[in-house]
């Protein structure tokens, strides 16, 4: 009982919490560029007001580009339900391993980009296929971070994943380290964070995931942005319990919990501040650049793999 | 007696095929009437065909011989849970396909589908038998029906010449294919081979290493040939599309896997003993074909032409885990090769699936657009919305995604690679996740590809095609009913590894543990698991409940309005991406292995051509070399009276000479 | 066979003779430039032929041999030579045969050929009876040598004439060397030569009337470019 | 004394059609002939079937195992060419005007030539048998420049000049083996029975029986079409009318199998199976390889079938030289299969050229279209000839190559590719004449003409799927007489 509403609660926070999380960065960056910040609050006043305007569907395109912003936040909800985030060993874990989490991502995205193809529009249809290919190269690279930590857990089920490192005095695995460096790579490009892509930009040719949405308005349009906010959030949870899992507990300790969640909120504001911190030094990349970067990433992570053979961690 | 009432029925049913080929060609005069008839009625016999794989597979396998051409040399057939799996796999697939059939033939005139008719069940009736052969005589005879009728079928509009290239060039690498099957036949079954080499007799042949790989090598040529790897799929692209899609359908999803099928018999069952590169040279093979036919799927304008290319890519994963699962066999470790052949028979499943379904559904699109060249197409969702949705799911099955099937098998493939640190080669087994990798890769690449196939023909504008019609009645409920199947294999994998269970045991002597309910855990709960329904539902409430509620809360009906596209004033379907500007980026990255060229077509637009290049690089080379030779024979010919009775002076002298 | 012991001391060395002008007229014919020559070139070893059987005969005294001694008397040294020439004198073939290669190197090589021939026939002769010893030798080399000729001339009747001359050799390894095949055989033998001669007559109108020429290059057209 | 009812029944033919062999009367007539010759072989395969192989005249004539399926097929093919001849002929007399005289000459030499067939075949004396030989060559000379042109006159004269010699070679080996036999048996008339040398066959001198053996091989393998003695082979096929060009391929080069197959016998029993098995296999394999690349380039479709021809009496003589009792049964199986089917192919090729009126492959297009029956059956003949089940071929092929792996492997690769080879040289041509629009001015021809090749490619279904227990039987003792 007690763990269904910790998964509830679970999901639930992450939902709400994701505004706060993608307003904190954006003012953290706006800080670090020297400008004066809307607030923290920013993004759920943004939401407010989509869900209020009044919501519009081009003409000529199908169900599917209704179907899409729902599709989308149903399977990033359902991640949210998996990811040890407060606890680990979730009623819901067991669905889905690692493996399962990356097609739950890859599906969303494929709604997205379909969705943007149904409305026929040249930038739609650019950003579609600009979003698969980085995708395409993105997913390995993920994936190969992934089996490293799961052939050091001897298991692909990320709360098994997390309570294993969690018993692992050093942590510091070389072949983690250099996961952890290709899985912070993969976030960005995943998220359309600077370098691959940039969230703020309003310059057509070089969007990749705005250029996608261009058609959709109202809550629809708050539904997708918040999705991606919710994404970003899930990401910054695997890499948190990837890499410094302490502080999540097994399911059957709760007591704990008002412990640990502090410890939880801080490592998220450090995730935030050091992604305005990339997001600030580095500069867009041309879009055929983006492909090396996600190269570098995929042998990062297959040499973490390596690594892991070949010394043994 | 109910033992042996698994071989009996699949005999029958195929004879029964044989007859409804036979009638159809009968009834040709009366086109309308043959398509009601025949077709429905060989789809019952498909779901006769598929009871006796079900029975076969937890029946004691069965043998049955019939007095062949020499008194030593029977036609012999058997029924075990093996060809029992594949039996299924055939049946439900034709089953499918001929309610398709009934439907998609309807208009075609007479002679042509009498020959259609006697054709395609020959077709069946060699795949069929090739399952229930059980001495390598039988075996290749029916390999070679199957090869000759396909054929037939891929010509069947020969009046192009396109067709009647890919044709010849599909025989002729089944045929050198079929002649190096055989001679691993004979190598495996040695002196027993003048009784027509009985499979029975091959059973662990003891060999000596050297002719083990021989034999092995020369079976997996010419299964290879058949099933389409690198560098023999050269038939392929040009095969498939040039069938009706129906046989499309049974050729991609049936015929290819009757390679496979080839493969498990031979190499799991007739070796005692594997070499250690086996394994990973199978393993590499696929891998390379994998990643190829994905590569050159995402650049094909044809819709058939790019099924056909992602059916490359679904036999190379195959041949990963069926690579795997010889890798793990030839360490002993029986269980792990378990999982990973359940994985390939798996997808070899799903694949039948799904792929028969989008060639099926690319079938209605040629019949209700016109054509299926995609700078034709687009916007098909809106005026053929039943048949838009199953491709949908056959969409997604084949691009991997949860909760449908396709996504199921590449999850017990990757499952698997993540167990090789149980192996004792330290090098092999650090090298293997890579591989894992490139699988992921190749299912990435998968999902472009397939993106692209569904969202330029199916979204978007129409690129130039008028008056659509949706399919008919008997095609929708055949994609229906795959689209269903795809579902199924998706939602409860549990059901079919049972299913599986048996064929492991035959082949590996252990299979796996029995899955019950709604939890996928191969190895262990600890390890992993995977509940597709729990997952399914999961993502339905968060749906169902975040629409109410924003519908509740913020419901207000939806205005239709014109497209804004940034304010952009113009807008035309050109303005859409090409189905090559879709994945330009890749042309780009993979520039040198396309060797894409452009140039300007007379209405100025510029046409980008991609090479295939195994051909320039292996196949014209030998086609040079070849016509040089011949050449040179021909140079004995010079018509010259006296010179020709020098030769046959010098041949005299010259045995006198060499006696002496 | 029971050979008389007198005939021993005179007979085998008229037969060696026999079969020794044999070898010179095929070696004439390898050497002759003209056609008229050649031709009676054949006709004298028909008669060669002729002789050598009716000697064998005698030896042997079988009866059957002297038959066959007449056939090829009439055949060979008369009936063919005669045709031959008259259809050359109808067909209005005059003057040398050119040939492929020029005479002495063919010598050469018509020598090397009976070397080899001797060579190969050496262990035969030497497991053979007194009476035929070296026939074997001599016919294989003749027929070879014929052979040799029918390579290196470039007209129609030259190439019959090798032919011919083949046969001859052959058939003095029937007689000589075997001292007579059985009758039917060399009936049949006898009774296709003629067939093929008179089917060769008519072949040279024909070739004549469709290329007006008995040279070889209008029978040159067939190949395999 | 069957035996000589079945020459008689041949041979009486030929001053028959000499006298009335025109018009649609010779053709009956020779349709008649050869329906009788048959009925009489029945009769003859009756007896052997109920008491074995025997002889007749005095020894002189002689059935066993080995022949008599040969003279079953002989008297099969003949009776269907005189079929096919029937139709082909009227076009062919319309065509090339030929005069009754002509007509005469063709029945009669015809006749003559499937006589002298079943001559070769029956009798039991070498010298005959050469006899034969020479006589259907003669006959068939006649026949190859039936039309008079300069290329028929050309093919003819080679054809003549190259087997005759190659003829005179063969019989001076036949010499050789009375001069070895002599020995023995001393000297007369039985002593070139084969009957007779085979039962003292070991111990005939091995060196003149080697060196009978080398000029009978190079004699009568001219005939077989062996390379590099071939070169007449496709030239006479393709000048020839379509009929002379199926016996030719149907039943000559068998004949002259058959023959070198019998020295062969007697050879190794006086040499062992090496020498003789050695020989075989070489030519074998070279004809196979020389002939399947020939065909790449082939711009006449009665020459590319020709040199098919080459290719398959390579593959059977090399099956005969390996000469386990398996592959000489694979290489009977392929004589009798070949000849079946190969005769069909040139029926069907005849009728496509006659209505197209041309011998390029470029000009036959849209068989199937504008005559279904012709395009099915060149279609079904080629493909059994390129060895597809259910044909006999086949079978025989699988066979042959089993038996090579068994006896030589390292010679397996070379088979295959010639097998491939031919493959890609005939198919490609096959489908360009099959399939595709059909061109104008086509004159069509009657169906009837080609009933006989459904008839036999069905006989060779029946040999690749059912072979009837008796064939196999006499197959069996024929490879095992072979075998020694």
């Amino acid at each position: 009982m007690t763990a269904i509403l910790l998964e509830l609660a679970q999901v639930l926070l992450v939902a709400f919490l994701a505004p706060l999380f993608a307003g904190l960065l954006r003012a953290l960056r706006t800080i670090l560029q020297n400008r004066r910040p809307a607030g923290c609050w920013q993004s759920y006043r943004d939401l407010y007001r989509l869900f209020h305007k009044e919501s519009l569907q081009a003409e000529g395109t199908s169900w599917l580009f209704r179907f899409a912003p729902y599709g989308i936040f149903g399977a990033f909800c359902l991640a949210a339900g998996i990811i040890p985030i407060l606890a680990t060993g979730l009623p819901l874990a067991p669905a889905a391993d690692v493996i399962a989490l990356v097609g739950l991502f890859a599906l969303a995205r494929v709604f997205q980009v379909l969705a943007a193809m149904d409305t026929g529009t040249p930038f739609a249809t650019l950003g579609a296929h600009r979003e698969m290919l980085i995708a395409g190269l993105a997913e390995p690279a993920l994936l190969a971070t992934l089996f490293t930590a799961s052939l050091l857990s001897r298991s692909t089920s990320l709360s098994v994943i997390v309570a294993h490192l969690e018993q692992l005095h050093f942590a510091l695995h070389p072949s983690m380290v250099f996961a952890a460096a290709a899985f912070f790579m993969v976030l960005l490009a995943e998220n359309a964070r600077i370098p691959v892509d940039n969230p703020a930009t309003h310059l057509e040719l070089t969007m990749i995931h705005e250029a996608m949405l261009l058609e959709y308005s109202g809550r629809h349009l708050a539904l997708m942005e918040w999705g991606a906010q919710i994404k970003l959030v899930l990401y910054v949870a695997i890499g948190i319990a990837l890499f410094l899992p302490w502080g999540i507990v097994p399911t059957a300790e709760i007591a704990v919990l008002p412990l640990t969640v502090p410890i939880l909120l801080l490592k998220f504001a450090a995730a935030a501040l050091i992604l305005a911190l990339v997001e600030t030094l580095l500069a867009k990349l041309r879009l055929f650049r983006s492909p090396e970067f996600m190269a570098t990433a995929f042998l990062l992570g297959v040499v973490g793999l390596l690594s892991f053979f070949m010394l043994g961690a | 007696m109910i033992s042996c009432l698994p071989l009996d029925l699949a005999t029958g049913a195929l004879l029964l095929w044989l007859g409804l080929g036979l009638l159809g060609f009968l009834l040709g005069g009366w086109p309308a009437l043959a398509c009601r008839l025949v077709f429905p009625a060989s789809s019952v016999v498909a779901l006769l065909l598929t009871i006796a794989g079900f029975t076969a597979l937890t029946a004691t396998p069965d043998h049955l011989q019939l007095h062949g051409p020499l008194p030593a040399l029977p036609w012999s057939f058997q029924i075990d849970p093996l060809s029992g799996f594949f039996l299924i796999l055939l049946g439900l697939l034709a089953f499918a396909v001929a309610l398709f059939a009934t439907g998609y033939f309807r208009s075609l005139p007479g002679p042509d589908l009498r020959r259609l008719m006697l054709q395609y069940h020959s077709f069946l009736l060699g795949m069929g038998l090739v399952l229930l052969a059980a001495n390598a005589f039988t075996f290749l005879v029916a390999w070679e029906i199957m090869a000759l009728a396909s054929y037939f079928l891929v010509v069947t509009e020969h009046e192009e010449v396109g067709s009647r290239h890919a044709g010849f060039l599909y025989l002729l690498i089944a045929h050198l294919g079929a002649l190096s099957i055989l001679l691993g036949f004979v190598i495996l079954a040695g002196a027993t081979i003048a009784q027509g080499g009985p499979f029975s007799a091959m059973l662990h042949a003891p060999l000596n290493p050297f002719w083990a790989s021989a034999a092995f090598l020369l079976t997996f040529f010419g299964f290879s040939a058949k099933a389409g790897l690198l560098p023999l799929h050269i038939w392929l692209p040009d095969a498939h599309p040039a069938a009706p899609a129906p046989v499309s359908a049974l050729m991609s999803g049936a015929m290819l896997q009757m390679a496979f099928y080839g493969m498990l018999r031979v190499d799991f069952l007739f070796f005692g003993k594997l070499a250690l590169w086996w394994g990973p040279f199978v393993l590499v093979v696929g891998l390379a074909t994998a990643l190829f036919g994905v590569l050159f799927a995402a650049v094909q304008t044809d819709m058939k032409r790019l099924l056909a290319y992602s059916s490359m890519e679904n036999m190379g994963l195959i041949m990963v885990a069926f690579g795997l699962a010889l890798i793990f066999r030839t360490h002993g470790l029986n269980a792990l090769a378990a999982l990973a052949l359940a994985a390939a028979l798996y997808h070899a499943l799903n694949h039948a699936f799904f792929k028969g379904l989008l060639f099926l559904g690319s079938g209605s699109v040629l019949h209700g657009a016109g054509s299926v060249a995609m700078d034709r197409l687009g916007g098909l969702i809106r005026q053929m919305p039943q048949t838009a949705f199953f491709m949908l799911l056959g969409t997604l099955a084949i691009a991997g995604l949860p909760p449908l099937n396709g996504f199921v098998s590449e999850w017990l493939l990757l499952q698997a690679f993540l167990l090789s640190p149980a192996l004792p080669q330290s090098t092999l087994s650090a090298v293997l996740p890579l591989a894992a990798a490139g699988v992921v890769l190749a299912a990435a690449l998968a999902a472009y590809a397939m993106v692209k196939f569904y969202g330029i023909a199916f979204l978007g504008q129409p690129r130039g095609t008028r008056y659509v019609h949706e399919a008919g009645r008997w095609e929708q409920s055949a994609m229906a009913l795959l689209s269903l199947a795809c579902m199924f294999l998706g939602l409860f994998p549990g059901v079919l590894l049972n299913l599986l269970h048996p064929v492991l045991l035959e082949m590996l002597g252990r299979g796996f543990a029995i899955q019950q309910g709604l939890w996928l855990t191969p190895v262990s709960a600890q390890r992993a698991s995977y509940s597709p329904v729990i997952f399914f539902l999961g993502m339905a409430i968060a749906l169902g409940l975040g629409f109410l509620l924003i519908w509740s809360l913020f419901g207000r009906p939806l205005r239709r309005v014109p497209v804004w596209a940034c304010g952009f004033p113009v807008r035309t379907p050109a303005m859409q991406d090409s189905p090559l500007g879709f994945v330009q980026p890749l042309l780009r990255i993979f520039a040198p292995l396309y060797q894409a060229e452009r140039q300007a077509d007379d209405a100025g637009r510029w046409q980008v051509r991609i090479g295939e290049p195994v051909y320039r690089g292996i196949y014209q080379p030998l086609n040079r070399i070849v016509l040089w030779l011949s050449a040179q024979v021909l140079r004995l010919q010079q018509g010259r009276i006296t010179l020709y009775l020098l030769y046959s002076f010098l041949t005299l002298l010259v045995l006198l000479a060499i006696w002496r | 066979m029971m050979i008389t012991t007198q005939g021993l001391a005179w007979g085998i060395p008229l037969l060696r003779l026999l079969a020794a002008l044999l070898l010179l007229l095929a070696f004439a014919m390898l050497a002759q430039r003209r056609l008229l020559t050649l031709i009676h070139l054949l006709a004298w070893q028909g008669v060669v032929l002729a002789a050598g059987t009716a000697l064998v005969a005698l030896l042997t005294g079988q009866t059957e041999l002297w038959f066959s001694a007449a056939l090829t008397l009439c055949l060979k040294a008369i009936l063919i030579p005669t045709v031959l020439h008259r259809l050359l004198r109808r067909l209005q073939v005059h003057g040398d045969v050119e040939a492929v290669l020029n005479i002495p190197l063919t010598l050469l090589a018509g020598i090397a050929l009976v070397i080899f021939a001797f060579s190969l026939a050496a262990p035969i002769t030497a497991l053979t009876g007194t009476v035929t010893r070296g026939m074997v030798g001599i016919a294989l080399a003749a027929v070879l040598l014929a052979f040799l000729m029918m390579i290196t001339r470039r007209k129609a009747i030259s190439q019959v004439v090798g032919f011919l001359a083949i046969d001859n050799g052959l058939f003095f390894a029937a007689t000589s060397a075997t001292l007579g095949m059985p009758m039917i055989v060399e009936l049949g033998v006898a009774l296709d030569a003629l067939i093929g001669f008179v089917i060769l007559g008519v072949f040279f109108f024909q070739i004549r009337e469709t290329f007006d020429s008995m040279d070889l290059q209008n029978l040159e057209h067939i190949r395999e470019e | 004394m069957l035996i000589l009812l079945v020459l008689a029944c041949a041979a009486m033919g030929i001053p028959l059609l000499a006298l009335w062999g025109d018009g649609r009367r010779g053709a009956a007539l020779f349709i008649g002939l050869n329906t009788l010759t048959l009925l009489a072989i029945l009769a003859l395969t009756i007896q052997v079937l109920r008491d074995g192989a025997f002889t007749a005249g005095g020894g002189q004539f002689m059935v066993d195992d080995l022949s008599i399926v040969l003279v079953l097929v002989d008297g099969v093919v003949g009776l269907s060419t005189a079929w096919f001849s029937r139709n082909y002929m009227l076009h062919e007399i319309a065509h090339w005007s030929l005069s009754r005289r002509r007509v005469r000459l063709y029945h009669a030499m015809f006749q003559t030539f499937l006589a002298t067939m079943l001559l070769a075949l029956l009798t039991n004396n070498m010298g005959i048998l050469w006899v034969a030989m020479e006589g259907a060559t003669l006959s068939t000379v006649l026949l190859v420049s039936l039309f008079r042109t300069a290329e028929g006159l050309e093919a003819a004269w080679k054809y003549f000049i190259l087997c005759g010699v190659g003829l005179a070679m063969a019989l001076f080996g036949t010499i050789l083996l009375y001069f070895a036999a002599q020995k023995i048996m001393g000297h007369g008339a039985d002593a070139l029975l084969w009957t007779h040398l085979a039962a003292v066959r070991h111990q005939l001198e091995p060196q003149v029986m080697a060196i009978a053996f080398i000029f009978m091989l190079v004699g009568y393998g001219t005939k077989i079409g062996l390379t590099p003695l071939n070169n007449w082979l496709p030239d006479a096929h393709a000048s020839g009318p379509s009929s002379v060009s199926a016996v030719l391929s149907g039943l000559l080069l068998n004949v002259a199998l058959y023959a070198v197959l019998r020295a062969k016998v007697l050879v190794d029993g006086a040499l062992g199976p090496d020498f003789a098995g050695r020989l075989l296999m070489g030519f074998g394999l070279l004809s196979l390889l020389v002939a399947a690349f020939s065909m790449l380039r082939q711009r006449d479709v009665k020459r590319l079938f020709a040199y098919s021809s080459i290719e398959h009496m390579g593959l059977a003589t090399f099956a005969f030289g390996i000469g386990s009792p398996l592959a000489s049964f694979a290489g009977l199986l392929h004589m009798i299969s070949h000849s079946l089917t190969k005769s069909s192919v040139f029926f069907s090729v005849g009728q496509a050229v006659q209505s197209v009126g041309s011998r390029e492959i470029q000009r036959i297009r849209g068989l199937l279209e504008f005559s279904p029956f012709l395009g099915w059956a060149l279609m079904l003949a080629v493909l059994f000839i390129l060895g597809m089940p259910p044909s006999g071929l086949f079978l025989s092929e699988f066979l042959i190559i089993t038996s090579t792996l068994q006896a030589q492997p390292w010679l397996t690769p070379s088979l295959l590719l010639g097998l491939g080879v031919a493959f890609a040289g005939i198919f490609p041509r096959l489908q360009g004449m099959v399939f595709g629009p059909a061109p104008e001015g086509i004159a069509r021809q009657p169906v009837a003409g080609i009933i006989p090749v459904f008839i036999q490619l069905a006989l060779v279904i029946v040999l690749g799927v059912f072979i009837p227990w008796i064939l196999v039987q006499w197959m069996q003792h024929a490879a095992l007489l072979l075998h020694g």
